[in-house]
């Protein structure tokens, strides 16, 4: 017999699954791409990942802690996308490009 | 099946593959629409968790201010599909992907680990109150008072930076 | 208060050179500094007590309290030959790049009394890392004087000096943070003074590479043999000499190769006699071997500068052989010939610098009958060549002689050996002196447009006080043995157990005053 | 007159004649130089006379002066005193040394006359009279090394006294070189000694000598006195290290006279001398010195038959004769060894002073192929010669006779000795008659060979009057030592060297009575061959000089074998110069530059190579270092996990 309590029985860990398995591939998304508009969305990918596990244990653990920490996770997220996004802005303006290997200046 | 079951299943496997959409797609504003798809499949998630002061500034801030600033962006720079969208090398590639993979393995194996010691078996079932949001509120204009305010200051500084950024001609490269 | 001045006012003298505004004064000022340096160190002879083998004039200060580091000065009958030394030549060295100098003049005479600091402190340190830091001191001014003073090809002469040197000391830092960690464990507090350090009990395990004395021994032995340098390390050696100028060369040989051979002395065979009893094999054999290895690569240079750099290493395996033979005959003879070496050598050099003031160039080949041409110079470099080869009545007898019998009577086998130094020291030098002086004119020597000078007014200053000291330590050595002695028998006599005691400045008075009082 | 005061006038005084001549080396004056020269040496001379009646007077077993000027170096036990001490022993020496050099000088005034480096030449030789009194009075080994390395570097110089010649240069600095290798076995023998008895003076080690003698080879005290006696063949052109002495001659000839004939090159005998209860102990190191004299004086005088060059032939023949010496010390007979020393010493100088005559009258040309009848141009010179000729051959009753027949009868007598000995010693005295004869017939008379531009004329008075004086101490010295025998005969005449010697010699031990048959006999015998020798030598060179050539004709491999010196020069450029000269060259390129110098560079380039590694890691672009970031994340968890 299959035990299926893993499907109907939903807890913490099914949360936690979600937020990794969205958190990788939005790391994925920073390793592979090459558009830095769609690396940032990547990056806004993990923060949110990060996001689900933090409302999850607050749920779990009855604390409101991880909704406030949520709360400024996304204030920052915000910010980072607005520089990230002038950034791209400014180096479109001066290149005419956003391919994230045409910036390799950092090179030792 | 439960409808709680139901619900969190159908949840994640939107959110998961509109995340998948986000990475695989090679045009850049499928990739931005999927990404809104994203938001709002986690905002969907945190109304399951009840927190939902959060799914809806989830709803305001990301599905709107932030991929509304995203798709802007897009359509200024007027970006076509690539015919090169991931990055090149093979070894690099592998190396990457594999990464990706083991950690997402390694995180996944963390939890499964470690799930009998992170909050106990006993896990109560429902506990935030419905009225999360006046927890919420209590709580950050208290006891993060200061966290609130810094923040507040964080953002006034990144709009200044982010118009300057975008106002200067040629940006941190500019030539004098 | 004496050797603080002593070691520090040259820093105030590299000021002076710095910011003087006048530059046809600038070199009489620098001698007339260096002057009042020598003049300085020669007070101490009326203050030091050479009966005593204590540690004398000492000056202790706290520095750095935590961790025992201590501004600490004094001096023994080991050190003080090797002060005079230093203040002795650079006089000279001064007059001697009176016109080999031309451009940075400032920089230069700052250069030579910054290291003149580090070369005193070297000496005079008994903190550990007091003398760490003079030890690497020296280092900076010698790398800017052959990096920008030097031939063409100095900047890997450069290269290669400090990162040779640096390799070493590294090494030793670590030997004495260890060390000082070990004082801690020892005797509670923390402490880097030297007297501390003689007072550990290090175990030894023989024939144990991987033991803890062993390792120190090794840690610190490596430092100092390659800034000796000892056999395999010499290659630094002859490219720095070959493009070192003159001064820096006579400076490089004179004075800062014993700051090797005075750390093996001073540190690590006291520090560690037991290892360095058991290795001492290793240090005789390398000695031996760089003895005959350096005359015989000696005898086949092209190049006269080089010719004389591995003579040096030759000379110093002499004095490593000394050192280690662990008598006082074999030590007072390796003290001996550091002097001895920083006179002739340096003296070589200076020579060597004159010609090629003249000729520009070192190439022995392109010399010949220069006796015919220049006689005052060829009897001035054939009385140093007698002293490099040691023949009796010149200062290198002395020190070879005493070298030799203490090795023949602590290990013979290395002596039979190293005799051959002997002989294979006479045939590179008098094979050079007659390749460059004697025979037919050379091309160098017979061109009219031209005409060599003699030795000027000036170099008769710079060669007559060497060619004074060359006799004077060889027809009374006693002199010069009188105030190291006491120092040396203490070091051989209670090597296992080595304690270097602190002479009160005062007691001397205090004494003197209390017979008065009786 | 105190002692100290004597003795400082006797060495100090050539080493303020060095330092005048030394400093004013520029006038080219020969006559000032060499006056201010000669009048230091005849100081010195002076003083050695004061020091000799000094001693004379007093009682016989207290015939010594000790004189210390300072304490040289002390060192823990070593102690070394700049002692000197004068005892019957150097006494004679030094009389030799002052009285012969005196004369040299003399001779060279005029001799150097024309020469513009006549200063530096005469400061130099008073170098050298300093140097060879430092060594003869020094109370301690250290202090005679002093003067033996000292009249080393005076020979160097003086050898390669026209060092505009390459070479002469070379010639001076070979003699230095091989004189370098004895000292260096000297110092060996020193150390051994040092270690043995704990001092280095002379008197000290000589009463510490244990009574019996040691028998095995590898006593320190057989190797002491091996590697001193190494130190000696060097100093004194024995085998193996003779070679430089025959170079040597490139000196001016009143140097090889002075330096390569009567002083420097008895140094060794000396030293042997000096140190026989202690050579004594050691019948090993006797042995050896005995056979190597033998060999040498052999060897020597083969080769000195067949040169052309005639300082060639007196610095061969000065070999040979110091194989005699050390063939006499070498069975004991120290006394005979020191009086053939004397002996030698004048009318070896006298025939290289008169050698000197003749160049100098020949216009520099030493080739003997082109005199011959010189006797009737230069008398006074070949008179002089022919004592000195009379005397080297041992024709009776001129000093060679005294000397050599007392060495060849104790080489045969002596329990030390061997017949075999005797019968080496007897063939060189016959060698010699013979070569010394052809010298004589070849230079002095028979046809004229002379060149026709050379018209040869007797030297000045200041040449002449040394010859004279050299000549009749040559003629007369032996007097002095007269064998037991022949005084016996003549009517008791007392051996008075041998007397005057008994404080500082020991006799040899065990020597049995001297049979005065067998005693005649060996002396006719060696006498008579030699004056056959001599006579068939007057035949072939005079009567028929067509005789020479036919012979060598016949011989001619061994002629140009024995002609070429028995190619030991060549031998030992094959086997010693270049070897060395080689092996250092590839040590130098193989081992120095190439090996332990790039031995460095492989560790530069292994950490060279590791940071051009880790530099390919940092490409700048920013996924790579996510990706780092990713994998130190993988890992870092991977290590709590598996923890």
């Amino acid at each position: 017999m299959l035990n299926t309590d893993i499907f109907t029985q939903i807890g913490l860990n099914h949360y936690l699954f979600l937020s990794a398995i969205l958190f990788v591939i939005g790391m994925a998304g920073v390793l592979l791409r090459r558009n830095a508009i769609v690396l940032l969305m990547s990056i806004e990918l993990m923060l949110n990942a990060v996001n689900i596990s933090f409302v999850a244990f607050s749920k779990y653990s009855g604390k409101m802690e991880g909704q406030i920490m949520v709360f400024f996770v996304m204030t920052i997220a915000a910010a980072e996308a607005a520089v990230g996004l002038a950034l791209a802005v400014t180096i479109f303006k001066r290149f005419r490009e956003v391919n994230i290997r045409f910036f390799e200046h950092l090179k030792g | 099946m439960n409808p709680e079951a139901f619900l969190f299943w159908f949840l994640s496997i939107v959110t998961v593959s509109a995340g998948l959409a986000v990475v695989l797609l090679t045009n850049p504003i499928y990739a931005a629409l999927s990404l809104a798809m994203t938001m709002v499949g986690v905002a969907a998630v945190f109304v399951t968790l009840n927190a939902y002061f959060l799914a809806g500034v989830q709803l305001i801030v990301y599905a709107g201010a932030v991929m509304v600033l995203f798709v802007m962006v897009l359509m200024l720079f007027d970006l076509k599909a690539e015919i090169q969208a991931f990055s090149r090398g093979n070894l690099s590639g592998f190396l990457k992907i594999g990464s990706v993979a083991m950690l997402g393995g390694l995180i996944i194996g963390a939890i499964v680990m470690s799930s009998n010691s992170l909050l106990g078996n006993n896990l109560p079932d429902l506990v935030v109150e419905a009225d999360g949001s006046k927890q919420l509120g209590k709580l950050l204009f208290s006891k993060y008072l200061f966290g609130f305010e810094a923040l507040g200051v964080l953002l006034m500084v990144v709009a200044v930076g982010a118009v300057a950024l975008a106002r200067s001609k040629g940006g941190t490269h500019a030539k004098h | 208060m004496l050797l603080s001045s002593l070691v520090f006012l040259p820093i105030l003298f590299a000021l002076i050179m710095v910011v003087w505004p006048n530059k046809t004064t600038l070199r009489p000022l620098a001698l007339g500094l260096s002057l009042i340096q020598f003049a300085l160190s020669l007070t101490i002879f009326w203050k030091f007590d050479p009966s005593s083998s204590a540690l004398q004039l000492v000056e202790k200060y706290p520095w750095i309290e935590r961790f025992g580091v201590n501004y600490y000065l004094g001096i023994d009958g080991i050190s003080l030959w090797l002060v005079i030394l230093t203040t002795f030549l650079l006089p000279i060295i001064i007059v001697g790049s009176w016109q080999a100098i031309e451009d940075r003049v400032k920089g230069f005479h700052a250069a030579l009394f910054v290291l003149q600091t580090a070369m005193l402190g070297t000496f005079l340190a008994i903190d550990a890392i007091f003398f760490y830091i003079f030890w690497e001191l020296s280092l900076v001014p010698m790398y800017f004087m052959i990096g920008i003073w030097g031939g063409s090809r100095r900047i890997y002469a450069t290269i290669k000096f400090f990162i040779y040197t640096m390799v070493g000391s590294v090494l030793m830092l670590v030997a004495i943070i260890y060390m000082m960690f070990l004082t801690q464990e020892a005797f509670g507090t923390m402490s880097a003074s030297l007297i501390d350090f003689y007072r550990l009990d290090i175990p030894f395990i023989a024939g144990q590479f991987f033991s803890l004395q062993t390792l120190l021994f090794f840690a610190f032995a490596l430092a100092f043999a390659i800034k000796v340098p000892v056999w395999p390390f010499h290659t630094w050696l002859p490219d720095a000499h070959v493009e070192a100028p003159t001064p820096g060369s006579v400076i490089l040989a004179g004075v800062m190769l014993k700051m090797g051979t005075y750390g093996l002395m001073r540190w690590t065979i006291p520090l560690f006699p037991e290892a360095a009893e058991y290795w001492a094999w290793l240090f005789l054999l390398v000695a031996v071997v760089g003895i005959v290895y350096g005359a015989v690569v000696a005898m086949v240079q092209p190049d006269i500068k080089k010719l004389v750099a591995y003579s040096s290493v030759s000379h110093m395996g002499y004095i490593v052989l000394g050192l280690f033979a662990f008598n006082e005959t074999g030590m007072t003879g390796g003290l001996y010939q550091m002097l001895n070496h920083g006179i002739s050598t340096g003296a070589l050099f200076l020579l060597v610098g004159m010609i090629y003031e003249r000729t520009h160039s070192r190439e022995i080949s392109k010399y010949g009958g220069l006796a015919g041409v220049l006689p005052f110079f060829t009897i001035a470099f054939f009385i140093v060549t007698l002293s490099s080869i040691a023949v009796p009545l010149t200062n290198g007898f002395v020190g070879e002689f005493l070298i030799l019998l203490g090795t023949f009577q602590a290990n013979p086998g290395f002596a039979y050996v190293a005799v051959s130094g002997v002989v294979l020291g006479a045939v590179y030098m008098l094979w050079m002196f007659k390749r460059v002086f004697f025979g037919p004119k050379g091309e160098l020597v017979k061109d009219e447009s031209h005409p060599l000078h003699d030795l000027s007014p000036r170099e008769f200053a710079v060669l007559i006080p060497m060619g004074v000291m060359i006799f004077w330590m060889g027809l009374f050595p006693n002199h010069f043995f009188h105030w190291s002695n006491a120092s040396i028998k203490h070091l051989v006599e209670s090597r296992s157990n080595y304690i270097l005691t602190v002479k009160d400045t005062n007691t001397k008075t205090q004494s003197a005053a209390l017979v008065e009082g009786e | 007159m105190s002692h100290q005061l004597l003795i400082s006038t006797l060495i100090l005084s050539p080493l303020i004649g060095f330092l005048i001549n030394g400093l004013r080396y520029k006038r080219h004056s020969a006559n000032v130089a060499g006056g201010v020269a000669t009048a230091a040496a005849a100081i010195s001379f002076l003083s050695a006379i004061l020091i000799f009646m000094e001693l004379l007077a007093m009682p016989k077993e207290g015939r010594q002066i000790a004189v210390n000027f300072f304490e040289w170096m002390t060192v823990a036990s070593l102690k070394i005193n700049m002692g000197f001490l004068v005892d019957p022993l150097n006494v004679i020496m030094i009389l030799i040394i002052t009285g012969v050099g005196s004369l040299i000088h003399l001779f060279s005034v005029s001799y150097m006359h024309h020469d513009e480096g006549a200063a530096k030449y005469f400061a130099y030789l008073n170098l050298f009279l300093f140097n060879m009194l430092v060594l003869v009075l020094g109370d301690n080994l250290l202090v005679m090394f002093v003067g033996w390395e000292g009249v080393g570097l005076c020979s160097y110089l003086l050898i390669g006294f026209w060092f505009k010649d390459s070479d002469k240069a070379a010639a001076g600095m070979k003699a230095f070189v091989t004189n370098r290798v004895g000292d260096a076995a000297f110092l060996l023998g020193m150390f051994l000694l040092f270690v043995s008895f704990g001092t280095l003076n002379f008197q000290e080690i000589n009463n510490m000598v244990p009574a019996d003698p040691t028998f095995s080879w590898l006593s320190p005290l057989t190797l002491g006195t091996l590697f001193l006696f190494i130190g000696a063949t060097g100093k004194s052109a024995q085998i193996p290290l003779y070679v430089w002495l025959p170079d040597a001659m490139a000196g001016p000839t009143p140097v090889s006279a002075l330096i390569h004939a009567a002083t420097m090159v008895t140094a060794g005998v000396y030293m042997i001398i000096r140190l026989n209860p202690l050579f004594l102990h050691t019948p090993n190191t006797m042995l050896v010195i005995a056979i190597i004299g033998g060999l040498t004086a052999v060897m020597a005088a083969s080769i000195g038959l067949t040169q052309w060059d005639i300082k060639k032939v007196l610095a061969y023949s000065t070999v040979s004769q110091l194989g005699y010496m050390f063939l006499a010390v070498g069975v004991g007979a120290f006394t005979a060894g020191l009086f053939h020393l004397m002996t030698h010493a004048f009318f070896k100088a006298l025939m290289f002073l008169g050698s000197g005559s003749v160049i100098h009258a020949m216009h520099e040309e030493q080739d003997i192929r082109k005199m011959g009848g010189l006797k009737k141009h230069m008398p006074i010179t070949h008179f002089t010669f022919l004592i000195g000729w009379l005397a080297i051959i041992g024709m009776p009753p001129f000093s060679g006779f005294f000397s050599k027949d007392e060495i060849l009868w104790l080489s045969f007598h002596s329990p030390l000795g061997h017949p075999a000995l005797w019968a080496l010693g007897a063939v060189g005295a016959v060698m010699t008659a013979f070569y010394m004869t052809r010298l004589m017939a070849l230079t002095f008379w028979g046809k004229s060979r002379v060149p026709q531009d050379v018209h040869p004329h007797e030297s000045p008075a200041l040449m002449t009057i040394p010859l004279i004086v050299l000549a009749i101490l040559s003629a007369f010295a032996g007097w002095l030592g007269v064998p037991h025998v022949i005084g016996a005969a003549l009517g008791h005449l007392p051996n008075i060297l041998a007397e005057f010697l008994s404080l500082n010699i020991k006799p040899i031990p065990n020597l049995a009575e001297a049979n005065v048959t067998t005693e005649i006999i060996l002396m006719s015998v060696s006498v008579g061959f030699a004056l056959i020798s001599a006579a068939l030598a007057y035949h072939m060179y005079v009567r028929n000089p067509e005789l020479p050539g036919k012979f060598t004709e016949k011989v001619k491999g061994l002629h140009n074998f024995v002609y070429n010196k028995y190619f030991v020069d060549e031998a030992y450029e094959g086997s010693i110069i270049q070897p060395l000269v080689q092996t250092s060259k590839s040590i130098w390129f193989y081992v120095d530059v190439n090996f332990i110098d790039k031995a460095t560079y492989w560790i530069s380039d292994i950490i060279k190579g590791g940071g051009s590694l880790v530099r390919s890691l940092q490409n700048g672009n920013l996924q790579t270092y996510a990706m780092y970031v990713a994998i130190g994340l993988v890992m870092t968890l991977t290590f709590i996990l598996v923890r």
